[in-house]
């Protein structure tokens, strides 16, 4: 299955981009098995998901917790507390 | 109901004149306007930029504001959010709420306002004369957001 | 601070902007405008007169908004209470409170509706099709500036 | 000692006059005494303050209750429980 990542504010400068497809194992996965894959990585990411910094995750569009599913085409997007208003 | 992001300004005034217009059972109406200040954390701030996720960002706005109206008796409500590159002393958002009695109309006002800081994708940076920096998440809007649970 | 009773409209849009303008440091601007309702208690309102007692009202509206500045950081305020004949619509009351943060700014805003709602001498007589009739208080509004204490 | 008397609102149509000047005896007074004189005087006077209305009093227009102190001179307000805003 593929997911579409997307990175902002502060995340998207740290790893460099905006916007990635990613391809996790089987057909249905969580956010935690997503982490996991880009904590594998190395460089930038594995530096990053190693600290304890408190990121937030939304599927699709949604704001979601570690346990949420995913499925083939969410789009996940990862990024720093919400600082607006 | 009008839920707005947009980069240009905004007028206070034709916002909450517009809100509940003609609704005869509108008693009052609180609002906030959230500014761009000048010094942060001691700081000097010359400007700052604001970034949001499009596609989530309306979305998160309306949820929120749909939590409101479940909770409190809302005859109307405006939120207005601007992103791009912002100067001190200019409003950043505006949320307005038109209510019955004001008891309402302030606690659906500073519920939404809580909320949208610590729920709505928005990240601000600043430029300061040591150079641009994100502002980080307050831990007091977590707790003022853990109120209303 | 400013501190109005008049009979004259006012611009929300204007005294909103024109609140702590150029104060570097202030971050929110809360405010609440009351309207004349339509309805009121399942009843038509044509309209309403608003008397006060002219040497005493503005003394206790700056000694509202004193004790607020005690309790919240309160970089400035306005209070514009009209008095006279009112339509249904039309706006009674302005209270708008700017401030560093938000939470001093709600907080402020709040606490002088709910004083001036029970401590500034106001009272209202409506026009009916009953005929006219003075507005009686609400004791929820006792019980609104009572967890001020 | 004299004080002058103001009745706003209801009271001012109830008692059919806004403005008053009131004599009491000795050189202090207060609110309390002055409520039983105008109690004593008959018609809606004695009728208004037999009742458990809650009525407000002001001195100089300050909020005040029926211990508060009253001079000569003094300015006292009567008027019915405040519906501005």
């Amino acid at each position: 299955m593929k997911v579409k990542l997307l990175y902002f504010a502060a995340l998207r400068e740290r790893f460099g981009t905006a916007e990635e497809t990613l391809e996790l194992p089987g057909e249905q996965s969580r956010v935690a098995a997503l982490i996991d894959v880009l904590r594998g990585r190395g460089g930038p990411w594995t530096e990053f998901f190693a600290t304890d910094y408190p990121y937030r995750v939304a599927v699709n569009q949604q704001l979601a917790g570690l346990v949420s599913p995913l499925s083939d085409g969410d789009e996940v997007a990862i990024f720093p507390p919400v600082t607006g208003g | 109901m009008k839920i707005i992001v947009q980069e240009q300004e905004f007028d206070v005034g034709d916002e909450i004149s517009g809100l509940a217009a003609g609704d005869p059972g509108v008693g009052g109406i609180a609002s906030f306007v959230g500014l761009v200040r000048a010094e942060n954390e001691g700081g000097t701030v010359a400007g700052m930029t604001l970034e949001h996720y499009p596609a989530m960002t309306r979305k998160a706005l309306e949820d929120i504001v749909a939590q409101a109206a479940a909770r409190w008796v809302l005859r109307d409500a405006v939120v207005i959010h601007r992103v791009g590159a912002l100067k001190p002393g200019e409003r950043i958002v505006l949320v307005a709420v038109a209510s019955v009695h004001r008891g309402d109309a302030f606690a659906a006002c500073e519920f939404i306002m809580d909320y949208l800081k610590t729920r709505a994708p928005f990240w601000k940076k600043e430029q300061t004369p040591a150079g641009e920096r994100w502002v980080e998440a307050r831990a007091s809007d977590e707790e003022a957001a853990r109120r209303w649970r």
